[in-house]
């Protein structure tokens, strides 16, 4: 009975990694679904996102809904201003052209910071209530802090798929997605389409980073890299440019991870989730939720 | 022994059939015409025969040989080559390498002769870059070999096509559209171009076009396809008076007039 | 008339001589000192590595972001056959490639099926997979890595080595079996149609950029005393991949220069260390939007194009020169 | 278009900012290498600095410079060495090895320093060995652990290369002799950085000595650099019983480990190594609450009230808002013992300086007092250092 117990928790804490990288990707898949860019940015503007809610709290004393509002302002700008700047000379270029872009505004955003406040890590303000919910007795249990990215992740996640099934905007970026030439056609203003997609996907960029933030209590300007990595490729394993698909990779990604380490090597996690991921592809070479595009010939 | 023969093949895509049941059997030296409303599966034929899709039934024999569970690269080495109806060139390459890319199974120097430019390798290099340009001549496109084949005009980029397929020195050539976009006076040199490398190659040809006049010109026999199946076969005469195919074909295409 | 002792061959093998007298000369006279033949090695070792990965990605049309995998694979190889086995560090060095080889052949094999990203990111998983092993692999000394590997290494050998790299790449470009990889990037329907079996040459230049990533990784580990797995992870895959796409995907002497400018850039930035990375980075960008293409472009430097300079001139055809 | 002109403006002065730097740079190396201002000629003394200032290390490189410039310029403000004011030429190695060396070559090689300070972490460190025997060039580090920095496998020792820190095993079987003697635990877990030599060895220090006073290692989890996540390991140690988890890890995923391990309801022992020392970073993470049954082992207490680490801790707060984390601290004294080194050598030889440094008796840091052992490693003595309940160290033990 005790292992059931320690399963469970288990299962929690792989739901809730699960659902930070879900978070992350979510954003990531946005931008990819539209223009095919890895945009290596996403993970540094989610740091981004991150700093200014530190900001906000520890010197303007803000809560945590100010907060968060305000870092998901800043970072739906800062998206903006990136793909006017840097992504949209590109539009016409290789694709690859545009990834080194993208590695390269990373970088760029990952050392102003460093530049600005140093590479250390800062310790975020506790700003929710302590929350502990038990169960069996105490030896299973969830915190304020988890139900709280679960809530956010589900909701993003449905909000997100509101907005690009029903909404206007929303329709016009999946045309564009789906063929931009004839998207423009038929009169939609494709710079506003992609400048509204990195807007939501840098907004949604910035909620992770401020959840993450809290969650972990800690942010540093390097802290986009690892996660970054990880949501695109959880990003990926869903299907990339499939919303329910950033979430189901993000989340199986989190539990293979903590199963990993739970019952087997830890050592090897990353390699067992590579190998992994690796081998979904090979089964589904444009990932779970993926359909297979028969090329026409 | 027929050339190629298909045997009752269908091909499915989730569900939706495509093609079904079609028979075919064409002889060597023949130059046959293959028609049919859009949609009608003439491209899916082709790909099966040149093994991009796998056949859901039935049996496709080249040469003596059943092509199922053959890579298209293979099939194209037992001496099938196609066509696109939407042009497939090497873009960014000149013309001359998109020829001789599809010399490419025919090299006889191999990896390490590269690396080190040995066994031949200029030899058979040279040689290599004549056949291609003698082709390039047949075509008229000899004077563009150093182009880049995507700024080729479009009646050129199709000829260049079918210079390229001949490059891979096929027995049986599959010729999708070739007239396609094409103004009458090209259609006429085009099929009098077709006729003459058949019998210069020795090839037989195996033609989908929308222009009648060309494939009523210049094919023997003629294959009509509705909806997957193959609904008329005879000599142009005969497709002209079937009244099937006039219903199916013909009447849509004069309506649409 | 085309012969392997052309006229043109002659000068570049002349020059080729010449470059490498000249340097000899002044490492000889001692006006190049230690320090710059660090960097003169760090060029060579970058120009084996983009040379190799534009193979790969520039000519054959596959984004791979686990380039430095197979260098660590050549690496930690040729490392321990010297170190531990006691052989001749070029034979160490040359298996090492082998086996960079091999496991560039295994990861093609089953990895070809996927397309662009999906590619990229299998290859990158890889990459990991290769460090997350070599930090639990104690006989290689996990995290702590490998150390008191001796300098066997020298500008001569390492000279040779990036000039037969080239060489070797350049030649397997310009030939039949070059067009046909190029052919792949192209169009990989017309070109499986057109008789080229696209999985073989994937394969090919996977496995022909694998050996000379592990050359590029033998002569890392015989030159820097030491391997650490964290050299080899994602960021040094990205480092070559920015030297093949600033020199031009598709020009050999593009990599070629991409790889002495950046590991000068780079030493330039050394002592900038607070804004170093944020030079590079608007380096990176500005680049980007104002030459797409990279330096370049898919041309190659040659006697032919400057001459042409001026005049605009046309793609370069692939033939054998 | 206006926005390509900016970027054209934008991509021209980076290229003449970076080409004036390097003329600039270039003139430098050729003005020593012409002998008129070589390293310790002339009225300046020439040191190099070779640090993980960028790339994933930079966290620790750039606290440890801080340290160190506090120290440069005290000596600087008091006259520096001999006579002459020590001037630093500073590189970014980015954490990478080749780089390392490069640097190490630069330095020695072109610029003529006297001796050169860094690498801060082992890996780094180790590749430079070479490079400072080559060149006859002392190179201290102050945070380079690795026992095979100073002594190779054969038992030789590297001669112009030191530390200024621990070693690794010295501090993981420091650890298991507290762990078992004192806090007299018969199970412990460990959750070890796999991506970092530091905390491996510490480990398998740990470990040896632990099972040697009959203790039981039950549980034995690893994390990789940049992981936040350590719940799926800290759950499966807790439902092992371990009394005890050993985190010889930096502070950064220690504070990381110490909160995640009280949310969830574990109440066994934390220790660790000289890595936890940042007393603001573990506070404000992890909260003081979580530390009450946490701690480390250090070279010194922090709290230490010589007026000499009072003025270091002071100064240092005044620059960067936080306390100082020991890699700034032995960033400080890590200037220090160099410029003592060349001050008792009496000639800016390096030859000479490796000499003086080999012969350090008593040295007096703010990470406390030292004299070289014969392996180049300083003969610290060692406490425990734990919290108390508003969050301040208490010192806990002295170990030898």
């Amino acid at each position: 009975m005790e292992q059931f117990y320690v399963f469970l928790q288990q299962l929690i804490n792989g739901v809730s990694l699960g659902s930070i990288y879900a978070l992350i990707a979510l954003g990531y898949t946005m931008v990819y679904g539209i223009i095919k860019l890895i945009n290596f940015a996403h993970g540094d503007i989610y740091m981004m996102g991150a700093f200014i809610a530190y900001f906000s709290v520890s010197y303007f004393h803000l809560g945590f809904l100010s907060a968060l509002l305000i870092s998901m302002a800043a970072c739906t700008v800062l998206g903006v201003l990136i793909e006017r700047i840097a992504y949209k000379p590109l539009r016409g270029a290789t694709r690859i052209a545009a990834l080194i872009t993208a590695i390269g505004m990373s970088f760029f955003l990952e050392y102003v910071m460093v530049f600005f406040v140093g590479a250390q890590s800062r310790a975020f303000p506790n700003v929710l209530p302590a929350l502990r919910i038990e169960f069996f007795g105490g030896k299973v249990f969830i915190t304020g802090k988890e139900l709280l990215i679960y809530g956010v992740t589900l909701f993003l996640v449905v909000l997100l798929q509101f907005i690009v099934r029903k909404t206007k905007t929303g329709k016009a970026m999946r045309a564009v997605a789906f063929d931009r030439e004839a998207a423009m056609l038929m009169g939609i203003n494709i710079d506003y389409t992609i400048s509204a997609t990195f807007a939501l996907g840098s907004a949604l960029a910035g909620a992770a980073g401020v959840l993450v933030g809290i969650y972990y209590s800690a942010v540093n300007p390097l802290m986009g890299m690892t996660p970054g990595l990880k949501a695109f490729v959880a990003a990926v394993l869903g299907g990339i440019g499939i919303i329910p698909g950033a979430a189901l990779g993000g989340m199986l990604m989190g539990l293979i991870e903590t199963f990993v380490i739970a019952y087997g090597q830890s050592t090897y996690r990353d390699a067992v989730a590579f190998a992994i991921l690796i081998l979904i592809l090979l089964v589904k070479p444009s990932g779970i939720l993926g359909t297979n595009v028969r090329e026409k010939v | 022994m027929a050339l190629l023969e298909v045997n009752n093949v269908s091909k499915v895509f989730g569900g939706l059939s495509a093609v079904t049941n079609v028979k075919m059997k064409i002889e060597k030296g023949e130059l046959v015409g293959l028609i049919g409303p859009n949609g009608a599966g003439k491209t899916t034929i082709f790909n099966l025969l040149t093994g991009v899709y796998p056949t859901t039934e039935g049996a496709i024999l080249f040469d003596g040989e059943n092509l199922a569970g053959r890579k298209p690269s293979a099939i194209n080495r037992l001496g099938l080559a196609r066509t696109f109806q939407n042009i497939r060139l090497f873009g960014n390459l000149t013309v001359l390498d998109n020829v001789r890319i599809a010399y490419h199974s025919h090299v006889k120097y191999g990896l390490a002769s590269a690396i080190l430019r040995a066994g031949g390798f200029y030899q058979e290099e040279s040689s290599m870059a004549q056949k291609a340009e003698d082709l390039l001549k047949i075509f008229n496109l000899d004077h563009k070999k150093q182009e880049i084949a995507k700024s080729l005009p479009y009646g050129e980029q199709r000829r260049l096509e079918i210079v390229r397929a001949l490059a891979s020195k096929p027995k049986f050539l599959l010729l999708d559209e070739p007239a396609a976009g094409m103004n009458p006076q090209e259609t006429t040199e085009l099929m009098e171009l077709i006729q003459e490398i058949r019998d210069k190659f020795d090839l037989t040809i195996l033609l989908i076009e929308h222009d009648m006049s060309l494939v009523m010109g210049c094919c023997q026999r003629i294959y009509v396809l509705e909806y997957g199946r193959i609904i008329a076969q005879g000599v142009p005469e005969e497709i002209k008076s079937n009244p099937k195919v006039i219903e199916a074909y013909l009447g849509e295409e004069v309506s649409y007039a | 008339m085309k012969k392997l002792l052309s006229k043109k061959n002659l000068a570049i093998l002349l020059g080729v001589l010449l470059l490498y007298g000249v340097i000899q000369a002044l490492i000889s006279l001692g006006v190049l000192r230690t320090f710059h033949q660090v960097n003169l090695i760090t060029i060579c070792i970058s120009v084996i590595m983009a040379v190799s990965l534009n193979l790969i990605t520039g000519f054959t049309g596959q984004l791979t972001l686990g380039h430095a995998g197979f260098m660590a694979v050549g690496a930690y190889f040729s490392a321990v056959m010297t170190v531990k086995w006691g052989m001749y560090f070029p034979v160490s060095i040359f298996c090492g490639a082998v086996l960079a080889a091999v496991s560039g052949a295994l990861i093609g094999l089953p990895t070809l099926r996927l397309k662009g990203d999906y590619l990229a990111i299998a290859t990158l998983g890889f990459g990991e997979v290769i460090r997350v092993v070599l930090l639990n692999t104690k006989y290689v000394g996990g995290a702590a890595g490998l150390f008191g590997i001796p300098r066997l290494m020298n500008w001569t050998w390492v000279f040779f080595a990036a000039v037969i790299t080239v060489v070797v790449i350049r030649n397997l470009l310009w030939s039949s079996y070059g067009r046909a990889c190029i052919s792949v990037r192209e169009d990989e329907v017309a070109a499986e149609l057109m008789g080229i079996d696209i999985t073989h040459y994937k394969v090919l230049a996977f496995s022909v950029g694998a050996f000379f990533a592990g050359l590029g990784g033998g002569i890392y580990a015989h030159y820097f005393y030491g391997l650490q797995p964290g050299t080899f992870g994602f960021m040094k895959s990205i480092d070559y991949l920015v030297m093949v796409v600033l020199g031009g995907l598709g020009s050999v002497t593009g990599s070629i220069l991409a790889a002495v400018v950046l590991t000068l850039i780079n030493v330039v930035l050394q002592q900038f260390s607070a804004i170093r990375m944020i030079l590079y980075a608007l380096l990176l960008i500005l680049i980007m939007i104002f030459r797409p293409q990279g330096l370049m472009g898919s041309k190659e430097a040659s006697l032919e194009l400057f001459r042409k300079l001026g005049r605009r001139s046309g793609h370069g055809s692939l033939g054998s020169k | 278009m206006n926005m390509r002109k900016v970027l054209a403006a934008l991509l021209v002065m980076t290229f003449v900012f970076g080409l004036l730097a390097g003329c600039g740079n270039s003139s430098g190396a050729g003005g020593n290498a012409g002998g008129t201002a070589g390293g310790g000629e002339g009225d300046t003394i020439l040191l190099g600095v070779n640090f993980e200032l960028s790339g994933g290390l930079a966290a620790y490189g750039q606290s440890k410079i801080n340290g160190l410039k506090i120290a440069l310029d005290e000596i600087n403000a008091a006259g520096g060495v001999l006579g002459k004011q020590i001037v630093l030429k500073e590189y970014d190695n980015k954490g990478d090895n080749a780089e390392a060396v490069n640097i190490s070559t630069r330095l020695m090689g072109e610029d003529k320093v006297i001796a050169m300070m860094g690498p801060v972490t082992s890996g780094r460190v180790m590749a430079s060995v070479d490079v400072a025997k080559q060149f006859q060039v002392p190179m201290v580090t102050g945070t380079g652990t690795s026992a095979g920095i100073t002594v190779n496998e054969d038992g030789s020792v590297n001669d112009f290369v030191y530390r200024i820190c621990f070693i690794d095993p010295y501090q993981g079987t420091l650890a298991a002799n507290y762990a078992a003697d004192t806090l007299a635990v018969k199970t412990a877990a460990m959750l070890v950085n796999q991506s970092d030599d530091y905390s491996i060895y510490m480990a398998e220090a740990f470990k040896k000595t632990f099972e040697e006073k009959g203790g039981q290692i039950v549980e034995s989890s690893t994390f990789m650099e940049g992981d936040l996540d350590f719940k799926a390991a800290l759950t499966k140690i807790k439902s092992s019983g371990a009394e005890l988890i050993f985190c010889p890890n930096y502070y950064e995923p220690d504070a990381l480990i110490a909160k995640q391990a009280q949310e969830l309801g574990y109440d066994g022992y934390l220790l660790g190594g000289d890595g936890w020392d940042n007393l603001d970073h573990l506070i404000k993470t992890a909260g003081a609450d979580a530390l009450q049954k946490a701690f480390f082992i250090n070279h010194y207490f922090p709290g230490d009230t010589t007026e000499k680490n009072q003025n270091f801790v002071k100064k240092y707060t005044e620059l960067h808002t936080d306390t100082p984390p020991s890699f700034a601290a032995l960033g400080y004294d890590l200037m220090y013992f160099v410029a003592d080194a060349i001050e008792r050598a009496g000639t800016t030889d390096p030859v000479e300086i490796n000499k003086a440094m080999a012969a350090t008796t008593n040295f007096e840091g703010v990470t406390g007092s030292f004299a070289m052992g014969e392996n180049h490693d300083p003969i610290k003595s060692a406490m425990v250092i734990g919290y108390t309940a508003d969050g301040q160290y208490k010192l806990v033990d002295k170990v030898q």
